[in-house]
């Protein structure tokens, strides 16, 4: 959808400034005023179009997470892992990506379940506890969420070798957090990758916090600077600026995908919300630390941007605005109607082929639990 | 603080740990705590509410996010004499951390013959019953109890919960200490004077004729509903809280079995290779002739704990109990 | 090479594995060897001896040192598609690759609801017997029976190992697979073109009518040396070599117990909360009218493996299980 | 017992060089012709006794080593790990560190408990098999041996941390091997110790090999440059100039004693013998590489430095030579006379505290083999 590359120099109108007060190791490609500035490196030029649908994925995407975190306070959903806040870095890395690419999320990337055309259906039932996943990966090349922290990063690094061998040009991106990049796991994914040339972008959303936890507790450097000392580049983005997270991404994939192997790009953003719906920020943060995120809104700058260039009316933005309430109010819709499983699906996929223990606990449960229907 | 560990009160089993961590804190310089959110949030389930905040962020640390790091650190602040406490949020996240606990901290005392040694305590929340989602609701004990070096323990309630984890810490060996994570907001009375329970023993906690439950952690209260339903129907159940799973203390469990002639095991763990398989094994061998039914054992089927809107028809309840114990009878 | 697969031939158990091997390579070209120094050096019990040089490093794969990583990648190898046969170079250097196994291994066909198997087959060498240092002489199988969602077998001799071994490649579900290290260099005449017997099937190795014995991997040898000292003191042994550990095919112990009344479970494993309490259990429940006396285990005590010059003292051997027999004939 | 610290300039009359051919990334103080060399950021001086003494050390400690593996061939070993080519960066970091330090080893560092006054009959007892190391590790401050790859990186982490608490003058010293330096444990070390700011050295052996793997099966940049990417430096050494090793691991202690976190050495060496007396290394590497790393030998080297400064004469040499046998004689002597444990002591130091189940299997087991007593 959207087609500009890296190095391509600024076609449009939109006028650019000079690097912003962003810094030399952060890459902005628009400030949060809404102004396009020039990075050395990378560069975006989109169709006003193409910049219209960024901008519309962002806010379909919050809305959505607004729903899910709705649907739990109303007990519809046991929890909810809310995006809000991060849906630059979701939106960017998530258009950035081609079909044949894959996708290896956490439990927060539903915005890039968005841009790979996941059914945010599918997303739900792990949350309201019908299922642990259940959709299958190889459909939109997106892997099931995974929660213990760190382990689909080296899922991802397999798969990505898995691609080369296969000749596939394609590469894998990585989801993790700046929590995550503590554990064992995701060093030895960066290790094999490396060691391996495998084709995987590392994608850290750097939010700022593990719960409760600040960056000071996970490192001491910039995380980006963690990939160097295991032999490939490391970039850190502006993750609050969708047009500098696609194209940064769009470039790191590139960079995978033609045979250069793994790259690491953190995007610098911030979890608006709670960590979960059962989590409470206010315990470990201060509003001021908020207010100043706050001001560097992703979906804001976007409309600044759009507003400014007079490349929306605002039609467009009403447009939108309805129409992330008509995806909501569906969703909604179909999760609340999402049917419980029943006990006896428990025995019907821990194994491929026939287990005699699966059969004889199957038939007991299913005698016991029929005992009890009705009563029920 | 001295009000707090003199004045009998009304204390839910989250509260109970709190209280006897810091009372750890306060006993012994060394006493550490360690683990993820620890600190200013108090941990996921508040255990450690306050606890940085009065002892600071030199004993109360919030460490970086991997289970093996905190549990492989506080090997080393072990031989460097101090006591950690580590906090696992989830008994889901230990398995990370499983390298450096059966490998190191289990095995380490019998390396150096004695002459070092682990105090180390690790703090679990298992089980299930809180609607949360996949790796939160696992019962992984049997892993631990099988392993030697290691010593494990569940607290059942409030009262326990706060003698246990001060005797765990006192303990010169590791213990795996799991916490009823469905039990937190019980409520129980607590008096702080009043003496402790020995940790390594297994507890009657309801007296009974006719057949022998056992059960820990979560399972106890359910148990103890099961024997007065029971009751109710004329069967008398002595109910035990195991209390230690390793080393198992079975005498009162020989003795109740060799009274009541019939045994229930009752974990969420799955069955097939749970403690019952090795309490089943051991008391048929010591009360071969008193059993009038084979060991009876009640848990999960051999499956991944399921999504949680299955979670009541899969854990074990006062039916499943009562219907072993039914089955028992039949025999 | 095609002669290797027709031509009956002397071969050893790491021989057997080995042609295992390379007949998976040959027949799929999704299989792929992964582990450490398996490549040049051919393992370090040469298992994988040769294949490097034939397949080309793309398909026997040297890992960096990093079992998480292995296992890990083998996850993500497995969802594009291929069948990873992981190495863990020895038992016990398989802890830190825990997490990937049982979390994410073992569950990721349940999560998906059927949508992805994970083909993944991880080779274990394990046990003691060969004088080596610590952690290389563990019997770890109780760890990953107990994980729903693995399979879990162990092979006994060089046939077995030959065509287990392919049996477990071409296996939808994840297969543990235990290799019996101080058997590695035994020796057995492979007819290539035989049936093989099933993957997930316990078979009676010695046919007998007084007691039966059942073990599994290096035990099963030993325990039919036992079985011939007994016949020659008068007393018949029924032998069954279990082969698959999860899930259990107990049907033919329990008609074997129905026959002879005793049972004695042998590995090398702890008994405490082993695979011999999970027999133990089920059996008696099962056939609790036929037993005469209770299932006697024979393994190893809740300690951590000794040192080596201790092995031997410490191991089960062809004494222990007559001084097990002998007890079950006196209950 | 040597006394020069990082910066000291060059005191003696051994003439120096201009930075060798090592390359500026290798600290080297001495060429393998046995020439002193500059360094802008490291420099030694001792008088020729401490000079001869790092010459001692080595010439020891490779016949300490030679026993070992002849022990093993002779059936009293079960097992060797052979340091050959090792010894200056074992000796170099071992002189190194004060009483107050603390060393964890992996298997392999004979040298260092050399250096650090273990008894090196010690080192053998879990070799022969007769215990699991079984030492007191606060007697000399050096840790028992540990065999699972990498573990003891977070041990060390953590008792820095102790070290910490109590306000102790002193740093713990943490080695580890290149293949290591693949595990998540050791990466996971280096984000405890840097985001603690534990005064830990990470102290690589870079061996060159990890059993049959060659570095490229690791990492794909030097390892030194790890560190920077978790926020504190790494440099490499030459391990095989026992001047460098010493001076580069002094400063490095200096550094974390003195509160600067923690730093990594990685010492560039070569593993000259087998991996352990069980491996063959001839399957995988070429005898060409050998002969390479043998122009190289840190004892040869050394001797060179002592002869052409007129440190040392040939009685000096001799009576080492002398002396090295004697120690390895006695050694030798007690290693064989090392009883084998008893079998019923397998149950006495599993647990601290009264254990039902130990005392039920002691006793069980007691009574078994006591049965058979006289017949074994
Ligand atoms: C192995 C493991 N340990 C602990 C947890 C509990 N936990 C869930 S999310 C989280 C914080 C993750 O932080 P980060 O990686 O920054 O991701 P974010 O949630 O900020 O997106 C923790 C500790 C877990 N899921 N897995
Ligand atoms: C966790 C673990 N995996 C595998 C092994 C087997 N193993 C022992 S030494 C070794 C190679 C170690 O290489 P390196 O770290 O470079 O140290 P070196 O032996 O060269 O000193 C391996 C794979 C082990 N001991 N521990
Ligand atoms: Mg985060
Ligand atoms: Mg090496």
């Amino acid at each position: 959808m959207v087609t500009s590359r890296k190095g391509a120099g600024g076609k449009t109108a939109a006028a650019k400034k000079k690097a912003g007060a962003a810094g030399p190791d952060l890459v902005q490609l628009l400030t949060p005023e809404g102004d396009l500035v020039e990075h050395p490196d990378y560069s975006i030029d989109l169709s006003p179009e193409e910049y219209r649908g960024l901008y519309r994925d962002m806010v379909l995407v919050r809305r959505i997470d607004a729903e899910g975190t709705a649907l739990q306070r109303q007990g519809e959903l046991g929890l909810w892992a809310p995006l809000l806040g991060q849906e630059a870095a979701q939106v960017g890395s998530g258009r950035a990506q081609t079909a044949e690419d894959y996708a290896f999320p956490t439990y927060r990337e539903h915005g890039v379940a968005w841009c790979r055309d996941v059914d945010p259906v599918n997303l739900l039932g792990m949350f309201r506890g019908v299922n642990n996943g259940g959709w299958d990966p190889n459909e939109k090349n997106f892997h099931l969420y995974t929660i213990v922290i760190g382990s689909q990063t080296l899922h991802a690094t397999g798969y990505a070798m898995g691609m080369q061998r296969d000749g596939r040009e394609a590469a894998v991106i990585a989801y993790f957090g700046d929590g995550a990049s503590s554990q064992g796991d995701v060093n030895e994914a960066f290790v094999f990758a490396s060691v391996n040339n495998a084709p995987v972008v590392f994608f850290c959303q750097n939010n700022q916090w593990a719960i409760s936890e600040p960056n000071e507790r996970q490192f001491r450097v910039p995380l980006y600077q963690r990939a160097a000392g295991f032999g490939f580049p490391g970039v850190r983005v502006d993750g609050n600026d969708v047009l500098a997270c696609l194209a940064v991404t769009r470039a790191a994939l590139e960079h995978s995908r033609s045979g250069n192997g793994p790259i690491l790009v953190e995007a610098f953003t911030y979890r608006m919300g709670a960590h979960t719906t059962t989590d409470d920020p206010t315990r470990y943060r201060s509003s001021e630390e908020l207010e100043e995120w706050k001001a560097k809104d992703p979906i804001m700058r976007m409309r600044s941007f759009l507003e400014k260039n007079k490349y929306a009316d605002e039609a467009f933005f009403t447009e939108v605005d309805t129409e992330a309430d008509t995806v909501a109010a569906d969703i909604r819709a179909r999760c609340v109607a999402l049917p419980d499983p029943k006990p006896i699906s428990i025995f019907d996929h821990v194994y491929a082929e026939p287990h005699p223990l699966m059969d004889e606990e199957r038939a007991e449960y299913g005698a016991y639990w029929e005992s009890f229907e009705g009563a029920h | 603080m001295a009000e707090s560990t003199t004045k009998t009160q009304q204390i839910s089993l989250s509260k109970g740990l709190n209280l006897g961590l810091r009372r750890a804190l306060e006993d012994d310089p060394k006493v550490l705590l360690m683990g993820e959110d620890i600190g200013k949030l108090g941990g996921v389930f508040r255990v450690t509410d306050g606890l940085q905040k009065d002892f600071g962020e030199a004993r109360v640390i919030d460490t970086p996010l991997a289970e093996s790091g905190i549990v492989g650190t506080a090997v080393g602040l072990a031989l460097a004499g101090y006591r950690p406490v580590v906090e696992i949020q989830f008994d889901g996240f230990v398995y990370p951390a499983f390298d450096q606990i059966v490998t190191q901290v289990a095995k380490m005392r019998a390396r150096a013959l004695g002459k070092v040694s682990m105090p180390i305590v690790i703090r679990i929340p298992f089980g299930g019953g809180i609607g949360a989602v996949e790796h939160h609701s696992e019962s992984p004990e049997a892993y631990f109890a099988m392993t030697a070096g290691l010593r494990v323990v569940a607290a059942s309630n409030p009262v326990e919960a706060y003698w246990m984890i001060q005797q765990a810490i006192a303990s010169d060996d590791p213990v795996v200490f799991f916490e009823p994570k469905r039990r937190y907001w019980d409520k129980a009375e607590l008096d702080p004077t009043a003496t402790p329970y020995p940790l390594y023993a297994s507890r009657v906690v309801r007296q009974g004729t006719d057949a022998t439950v056992v059960a820990y952690g979560p399972m106890v209260k359910t148990c103890l509903e099961a024997a007065k339903a029971a009751e109710e129907e004329g069967r008398s159940l002595e109910v035990i809280d195991l209390r230690t799973l390793s080393p198992l203390d079975l005498e009162p469990v020989f003795a109740s079995v060799r009274k009541t002639g019939r045994l229930i095991t009752v974990h969420e763990a799955s069955v097939f290779m749970g403690m019952g398989a090795e309490i089943a094994a051991k008391v048929t061998e010591k009360c071969f002739y008193s059993l009038e039914a084979p060991v009876l054992r009640v848990g999960a089927p051999h499956t991944p704990y399921p999504p949680s809107r299955v979670e009541e028809e899969f854990l074990p309840d006062l039916d499943r109990v009562l219907d072993a114990v039914d089955r028992a009878f039949a025999f």
